[in-house]
């Protein structure tokens, strides 16, 4: 009894171990960078195969530099608060915003105004320059851009969504956004892209970023490989 | 005169004041490593390199420097000194090294001793598992569903890589760490190892790789997986740094310990133990000795031409500036697969002493159990590629590669027969480390059928980077090395620490161990089966159900080894105190004393026949008798005075 | 310590007749159902008939999908390759689990004294001789089953269409040779062998289309080829196998097995002339 | 009585682990053999990286032409790749192989001395010059990294030419020390008698170093 005692003491004494060093991994690795960013409802719509679909907007925002604060002079609407871009920013890391956590109704359209403000170069594979799965015309800056994509060599971010393992049907997007030709360090004039896109099953998707914004042969250490930065969720409820 | 007699007529010898020398221990190896790790840090960041913290060079220099501090405030460094300004170390020096009369503070201690040594190993595997084995858990945490959230892909994927090379480093040191010090060289009836500061600095060098290696989750982790395949592991977060050095910094250790192994065992036998009488523990330590010796030069090749890749921007591994990522995959195979025999070699004697002292019987065909053991480390050098049969790298090489592999089955088969050959017939005596026996036999045969699996080319090119293969090689290193480990531990625990280990807590403990081997396992099989990656942090749902089941085997095996540490900590404090020979074994070993006084032996033993000889009638091949050499008076090996 | 040694010496005096005794033959003794050979030989028919069971039934009913006449090879191979394996290990837990049931003498694992010694057997010759020429003749059948599957797998035909696969963290890119089409979905024609060019743009990947049962990684700056046949109409998934960086468990697509015609209609839909269509199909042959 | 009472009490009348130069020597020397083995496999994995790349010339970035001189190019980590490679002068490479040959020829004779019974005046001269040779090596090699026409990130040629000298370097630092041990332990008079088996030692690593550091100056110079 004593000794049964003893080999439980020892096997919770373990699991606590384990609990502790569990919870330190999850608060330090996986916050949210910022609260979820919820799209918003703005009516309906009629597709050009009569169907009618909701329509909801998205504002998403790629910045320089995830140590900045997220104020009017960066996209937020003129008087709300500054807040941080990024909880653990670092210098010379770029970011998406508002949040790299986004949540989108199932089977709407949805529209989405994406201001990119951070410079940029060439992508490792050209073809992310051409968008994927969007409906309708892509506008950059209010003009259309053709079909073969804005170009390669100039890009500043892509928004690249899939499904995560399972969900069904695959669903798939694909959006670059050229690089602001002003100074990096301006990021009060930006580029503005506006497309829509059709959201698929319920279910968590996963998008990143494709261009190499990164360290490393590959462009994709650091920034890239650090979770919540070029890379988040999209729940579709 | 008993053995107490004759150690009390001598005077204790105390610590002498004066020498810095005398006042190292792991106190000032802490402080002397942070010292330097710091001045590391300055030197990199400062000097080399002047940008922001977490770079490449700094984190490198930091470590080195954390690695040499540490070793330099143990003291492993002060023999070089000394050999170098002629102030050899006098008999009390020696004496001191060896701990004599500093109790319970010798094992923190640049210590010499072999048996201080082994427990040392013994302390730290059984960290490193704790470490690994907390890693496992949340990796199997995070797989119950398909879609948790709870860790990030990152901290997975360093979770992930930082488990693996964990479990390999505790698992390559796990038996030729503790035993391999402890009890091989009392086997052959040696003093010591051939060379005890070596010995000792095998061990303190792993313990001063072991903290970068654990502190890389603080610079972005590891995400390359325990493989870090390159170019990967080029572009990876400094972490990739810390683990490189941990690599580089462990394969001296190996390299040391497989020298020094290799040394004694060829040099200091007793009088009488010729090789043939060797038992076969010793044999397996010294092949996977010789195995790690020249298969880990590889690895630090490997990882250091990652570091430089990484650090000062070569290009071995990348592709675009001439490099490539294949000769980084060789590079690591070379290394990997006589690896997992350096792993399961030892292991593997230890469970022939077990077969034969717990079945009452000789070892069954002994020449034939070394010769595979000698064809298995000949052969494990010849099949590394068939880890690569899927990267397209020569794949004329596949049929060539398929045969050496199949081949290696020969006399993998040839261990079996050696053992059930041990068992059969044999009065079976079935305490616990025959417990761990049998769960060897019945793991390590489907960790090998589905290797028969893997080494075939088109089924492995269903199987390969896949669950199943994850589960295929967890079957052979835990269900079949770290298992014979475990029964090893519990065969010599009484030797070790003068105490019986707890055998009811320790069967509670193997059937756990046994049934979570299998439920995990086989969950693993399951997912691999239906096509799950390896090292994935999300899955398909369709994958959930045997992902469960491996999770909840999981449990139950860390439920397992952590009762059947609370046995060895209990029992190593209260437990029914143990004879010098509680097994009724016949190698050296159980010859001597428990505790084993500190050159093993009263007297000179003098062998005259193998271990094995139950059943046999002594007087016809003469048992093994330790005899006094000298009549009574020892002898030292001193007769040229000091050195 | 001597002491030890006298009683090891009295303890084997006059046990050689008794252990004369104990040495029984394997075939020979007693009864049938007492004889060594028919214990192990139950345990053996049992543990091979597990075996065996296991080997029909699991790859057909856990193993992933086939649309591919490698992977109809993958599970014949797997069922094959679990028949033969499946006697020769159940000789070890024949003999094994037969020693334990045979000659433990119960309460022996708490007793503090070891029971007698068992029979001085230090080998047998025909017994080593006959478990390696087993062996021998195994690893030969296996070899040569992996070689004629993988030579009859990879043998390109003439009739093969060629595309191109574009590993990258983390997106698979599929490229239709001469039509200039890339999709993120693996499309292909059913009964034609198709030769993948792997490559990558950034790191290691492994490209592994699940049910086509072939696999191999798409290294930078090498390409790398394998070869496949679909035989079966269908969706499949595409994976990657191997570790590339942050989202590797997302780095995976679908694919579809559809008739020539389908396919065809597929890429001129994606853009491609029916020129370039032609001449990526048809020429081939 | 527990393990740690008994080692407490546990030392006896010459305990410690003193042997007679003849077993040191033995043993010693099987290591050191053992120890250069390994090192041996170390080296034959960069001679085989080094045909390797060569062989497979990957983007032809063998030598860096295709970066510097058609289209420059940066090396992924935003570093332009702007030196045009030619191959290292040669004279450096073979010159430090040639100072480390006269050390290690300076520790053999020295050994010859030592063994033949010579005293301590005959071999630490011997010793010393082993010992200003080992560092006039590692100087010029040190002398070489920083007059080279490339630096690592130019080219498979470059990064392997450098791990390859940097290599040697780590060898020529463990002659180093083992060169001032000998020289000073001669200089005390410790290497005189059977002692002379520690500079039996220190040649053969030197004259391994040497022979090794060669080849790989070989390679370098002459199959680029």
């Amino acid at each position: 009894m004593k000794r049964a005692i003893g080999a439980l003491v020892t096997v919770l004494i373990g699991a606590a171990i384990f609990v502790a060093i569990g919870i330190g991994f999850h608060a330090q690795k996986y916050q949210s960078v910022a609260p979820t960013t919820k799209a918003v409802d703005t009516g309906t719509t009629q597709m050009v195969n009569g169907k009618s679909l909701k329509v909801y907007t998205l504002n998403l925002y790629s910045y320089p530099d995830s140590t900045g604060t997220f104020d009017a002079s960066t996209g937020a609407p003129a008087g709300t608060k500054p807040v941080a871009i990024h909880k653990n920013g670092n210098p010379g890391w770029p970011a998406y915003g508002p949040s790299n956590v986004f949540q989108i109704p199932a089977h709407a359209l949805v529209k989405v105004h994406w201001e990119q403000r951070d410079s940029g170069g060439s992508l490792n594979n050209s073809w992310f320059a051409k968008p994927t799965g969007t409906v309708g015309p892509v506008t950059l800056n209010g003009k259309e851009i053709p079909a073969s994509g804005i170009d390669p060599s100039q890009v500043g971010h892509t928004f690249t969504v899939r499904a995560e393992p399972g969900v069904d049907p695959h669903f798939f997007l694909n959006v670059a956004a050229p690089l602001n030709p002003g100074n990096p360090t301006d990021t009060s004039t930006p580029q503005v892209m506006e497309f829509s896109f059709v959201s698929g099953n319920k279910g968590l998707y996963e998008w990143n970023c494709e261009f190499p914004c990164g360290n490393g042969i590959g462009g994709f250490g650091a920034v890239m490989s650090a979770y919540g930065f070029m890379s988040g969720y999209i729940h579709v409820v | 005169m008993t053995s107490t007699e004759v150690y009390l007529e001598n005077t204790v010898l105390g610590p002498k004041a004066g020498g810095l020398y005398r006042h190292q221990n792991f106190g000032t190896g802490l402080i002397s490593g942070i010292v330097f790790g710091f001045i590391g840090w300055l030197i990199g960041q400062e000097l080399l390199q002047g940008s922001n913290w977490g770079s490449d060079m700094t984190v490198t220099v930091t470590c080195v420097g954390w690695v040499i501090g540490f070793l330099l405030g143990m003291g492993a460094f002060n023999a070089v000194g000394r050999w170098i300004l002629g102030r050899d170390e006098d008999h009390e020096d020696q004496l001191y090294g060896a701990g004599v009369g500093q109790g319970w503070k010798r094992y923190f201690k640049f210590c010499t001793d072999h048996k201080v040594v082994g427990i040392q190993y013994l302390v730290l595997v059984m960290t490193l598992f704790g470490a690994g084995g907390a890693m496992a858990m949340m990796i199997r945490t995070q797989l119950l569903s398909p879609h948790m959230n709870w860790l990030s892909p990152q901290s997975y994927n360093a979770l992930v890589s930082v488990h693996g090379m964990v479990m390999i480093i505790a698992t390559i040191i796990m038996v030729s760490g503790p035993f391999a010090n402890f009890i091989m060289p009392i086997m052959i009836g040696a003093k010591d190892m051939a060379f005890p500061r070596l010995n000792a600095l095998s061990f303190w060098v792993v313990v001063a790789a072991v903290p970068p290696i654990l502190g890389s989750f603080f610079v972005g982790g590891v995400d390359s997986g325990w493989t870090t395949y390159a170019p990967l592991s080029v572009q990876s977060f400094p972490g990739q740094d810390m683990f490189a050095v941990t690599i580089c910094t462990f394969v001296i250790s190996v390299t040391v310990a497989g020298i020094n192994t290799l040394v004694t065992v060829i040099t200091m036998r007793a009088k009488g133990m010729t090789m043939g009488r060797l038992p076969i523990f010793v044999w397996g330590s010294i092949i996977a000795g010789g195995l790690g010796l020249y298969a880990m030069p590889a690895f630090l090749m490997a990882q250091s031409a990652l570091i430089t890749d990484r650090v000062v921007g070569t290009s071995m591994y990348a592709p675009a500036q001439g490099g490539a990522g294949w000769l980084y995959e060789n590079c690591f195979w070379i290394m990997g697969h006589p690896e997992v025999y350096v792993i399961l070699l030892p292991a593997a004697g230890a469970l022939v002493e077990i077969a034969s002292t717990f079945a009452r019987k000789p070892v069954f065909s002994y020449k034939a159990m070394v010769g595979a053991m000698m064809a298995i480390a000949g052969l494990g050098i010849m099949v590394w590629a068939h880890h690569m049969f899927t990267t397209g790298w020569a794949p004329t090489l596949a049929n060539p590669f398929m045969l050496t592999t199949e081949l290696i089955s020969i006399p993998t088969g040839v261990l079996f027969l050696c053992l059930v050959g041990t068992i059969w017939r044999g009065n079976i005596w079935a305490r616990l480390p025959m417990y761990f026996l049998y769960l060897f036999l019945w793991n390590f045969i489907i960790g090998g059928v589905t290797g028969i699996y893997l080494s075939d080319v088109p089924a492995d090119q269903y199987f390969h980077g896949n669950m199943f293969v994850t589960a295929h090689f967890h079957f052979t290193l835990l269900g079949g090395a770290m298992v014979g480990a475990a029964g090893a531990v519990c065969y010599w625990f009484p030797k070790v620490s003068g105490r019986m280990l707890n055998e009811r807590v320790g069967k509670w403990a193997f059937w756990l161990i046994a049934i979570g081997i299998q439920v995990t396992y086989y969950g693993q099989f399951l997912e691999g089966f239906q096509g799950m990656p390896r090292r994935v942090v999300n899955y398909n749902p369709l994958f959930q159900p045997a992902n469960i089941m491996s999770s909840v085997g999981a449990y139950t095996l860390m439920t397992g080894w952590l009762i059947l540490l609370y046995a060895i900590v209990h029992s190593w404090r209260n437990g029914v105190k143990a004879g010098p020979n509680p097994w009724h074994a016949k190698s050296l070993e159980w010859q001597t004393e428990t505790p084993v006084p500190l050159e093993n032996f009263l007297v000179d033993p003098v062998v005259t026949r193998d271990p094995y000889g139950y059943g046999e009638e002594a007087t016809d091949t003469s048992q093994l008798t330790p005899e006094p050499v000298g009549a009574g008076s020892v002898s030292l090996g001193n007769e040229e005075g000091v050195l | 310590m001597s002491s030890e040694n006298i009683e090891i010496d009295e303890f084997h005096e006059g046990k050689r007749e008794e252990v004369a005794k104990q040495v029984e033959p394997f075939f020979k003794g007693g009864p049938i159902w007492k004889r060594p050979f028919f214990g192990v030989f139950i345990i053996w028919s049992f543990m091979t008939l597990i075996g065996v069971l296991i080997g029909l039934f699991v790859p057909v009913h856990v193993l992933n999908g086939s649309s591919s006449s490698q992977q109809d090879s993958v599970k014949l191979t797997i069922v094959v390759f679990t028949v033969i394996a499946a006697p020769v290990s159940a000789v070890v837990y024949g003999i094994a689990a037969y020693s334990l049931i045979k000659w433990n003498k119960r309460g022996s694992g708490k007793s503090d004294t070891p029971p007698e010694d068992g029979v001085a057997l230090r080998g047998h010759g025909p017994a080593t001789v006959i478990w390696l020429s087993i062996s021998v003749v195994l690893v030969v059948i296996l070899l040569f089953w992996g070689m004629m599957v993988l030579s009859s797998e990879q043998t390109p035909q003439g009739d093969a269409i060629r595309m191109q696969v574009v590993g990258q963290q983390w997106v698979w890119t599929f490229q239709y040779g001469s039509t200039k089409i890339t999709s993120t979905q693996l499309v292909l024609p059913v009964d034609r062998q198709v030769v993948f060019e792997v490559s990558s743009k950034d790191v290691t990947h492994g490209f592994w289309p699940v049910q086509l049962g072939v696999q191999v990684d798409a290294n930078p700056g090498f390409s790398t080829t394998i070869a496949a046949s679909p035989n079966k109409l269908g969706k499949f998934d595409v994976r990657c196998s191997q570790l590339c960086g942050l989202e590797h468990a997302y780095m995976q697509t679908t694919g579809r097995v559809v008739t020539e015609k389908q396919f065809e209609h597929w890429l001129a839909q994606k853009g491609a002339s029916p020129k370039a269509i032609k001449l990526f199909t048809t020429d081939a042959k | 009585m527990s393990t740690t009472e008994i080692s407490e009490a546990g030392q006896h009348e010459g305990g410690g682990h003193h042997e007679s130069p003849r077993e040191r020597h033995k043993k010693e020397h099987m290591a050191l053999w053992l120890f250069i083995g390994g090192d041996a496999v170390f080296f034959a994995l960069e001679i085989f990286f080094w045909f390797y790349l060569r062989t497979l010339n990957v983007n032809g970035m063998w030598l860096g032409n295709a970066c510097s001189k058609l289209n420059p190019c940066t090396d992924g980590l935003g570093n332009p790749i702007t030196a045009p490679i030619s191959e290292a002068s040669g004279l450096y490479t073979m010159g430090v192989a040639a100072l480390i040959i006269v050390s290690a020829l300076f520790i053999w004779q020295a050994e010859i001395q030592a063994r033949s019974g010579a005293h301590r005046k005959a071999t630490t001269p011997l010793l010393g010059l082993a010992v200003v040779f080992c560092l006039a090596a590692i100087g010029l090699q040190i002398y070489q990294f920083q007059v080279l026409p490339f630096t690592t990130i130019d080219g498979a040629y470059a990064s392997l030419f450098e791990f390859f000298m940097g290599s040697n370097l780590a060898h020529f630092l463990l002659v180093l020390v083992i060169a001032v041990g000998l020289f000073n332990r001669s200089r005390i008079g410790k290497l005189e008698h059977s002692n002379w088996y520690q500079a039996h030692l220190g040649r053969l690593w030197a004259v391994w170093v040497a022979a090794s550091a060669t080849v790989l100056a070989l390679i370098a110079t002459f199959l680029a």
